[in-house]
């Protein structure tokens, strides 16, 4: 069935999350329509780390940050970061 | 308003910065501030810090924050903002904001704004490097 | 607190100044204010403003503001004011006023309340002069 | 008697009260002992043009801002100007 298709995303860490991952980035393959909140359950469950800093956690689709309903498509590059600290 | 963004891994350039300011009949009020990497952080030395960014997406945002500064004063005539990356001795600017406008109450607010939404938005992080 | 006032009729030499600044491990912020002078004034297009002073009491009372900047925003590290007078053409500066301390919050604080005073307190006095 | 006696001082006009008043400065003789109330009021008779901007003067003996209770003595410099304008 349609909604059953598999698209791939891309996660990417960043800072210290990537220490907290172990890698920089690596590739999900989710159901299409998937929303970003059940992607971060599966990364979750990958890196309990990052279930540990889950409330410090912001999220960006692309550029923009984004909410857990997000859904997303083929190609979608998702990043996981700790609080920015410019200036 | 005249909008410029730099993020560079070379030393911040006043004086060229300053040089190329655009002066203009109705700027009454130019404020620039310098952020300069501390020689502690929590307490303890530390020699630099290094600055990583999602270049791409730090670059969305901060044309976003210029964005709805225009609109929120949009008597400012000029932002701009250059943000050092990587390694940044201390006593060195990492960030360096100027805002011009007719007078000077709208270029304090605006740039304590920008300075706070980036603080909030912006992905950009810091890494303490100490000494030997 | 470093503490540095100029009363001067010769135009503001940013570069000079800027170059003097002593950097410390400890000033993570640097505030820079530019008051710049405009080309009209109510309404009406001027060509320069010729910037009187009291200057021995302006003296006096900047000292006196400086001081109590001092003891409002203690970790204040340094502040340098130079305020031009007599003929001052539009688009030059008549104020540069610089603030360094460790942290951002404070050197906005006190370039404000700086600014804020002088203009309550410091006997200087403008006239605008119009063209040909 | 000692309270009579005579004492001067110099009273300095700034900015656009020099053209209220007619000159950039001149001294008054005044009983020793006066307050700054009492000179400014003789300043005012004598510049009719100055009791206008009454309450936009600022006034001065010195360097230093002085309510009009402010006691006078010989050689002191009274300064009246309008509101400052730096910056």
């Amino acid at each position: 069935m349609n909604q059953e298709a598999v698209v791939r995303v891309e996660v990417r860490y960043w800072s210290w999350f990537k220490d907290l991952a172990g890698v920089d980035h690596e590739t999900f393959d989710i159901v299409a329509g998937n929303d970003l909140g059940t992607l971060l359950r599966r990364v979750r469950e990958k890196h309990p780390k990052l279930e540990e800093v889950r409330r410090s956690t912001l999220v960006a689709v692309g550029v923009e940050y984004q909410p857990e309903n997000h859904l997303l498509g083929d190609g979608d590059e998702v990043s996981l970061f700790p609080p920015v600290q410019g200036g | 308003m005249l909008k410029h963004l730099l993020l560079t891994r070379d030393p911040i350039d006043h004086a060229a910065l300053r040089a190329g300011r655009i002066a203009t009949p109705t700027a009454g009020a130019v404020l620039e501030f310098l952020g300069i990497v501390r020689g502690s952080e929590d307490g303890a030395p530390i020699t630099a810090i290094d600055y990583e960014a999602f270049d791409a997406m730090a670059e969305h945002q901060f044309r976003k924050l210029f964005d709805e500064l225009e609109r929120r004063w949009p008597r400012v005539e000029s932002v701009r903002l250059v943000h050092r990356l990587g390694m940044v001795p201390v006593a060195e600017p990492s960030l360096w904001v100027e805002i011009s406008s007719p007078h000077r109450g709208e270029a304090f607010e605006a740039c304590q704004w920008l300075i706070d939404e980036m603080k909030r938005a912006v992905p950009i992080w810091k890494r303490s490097i100490s000494g030997a």
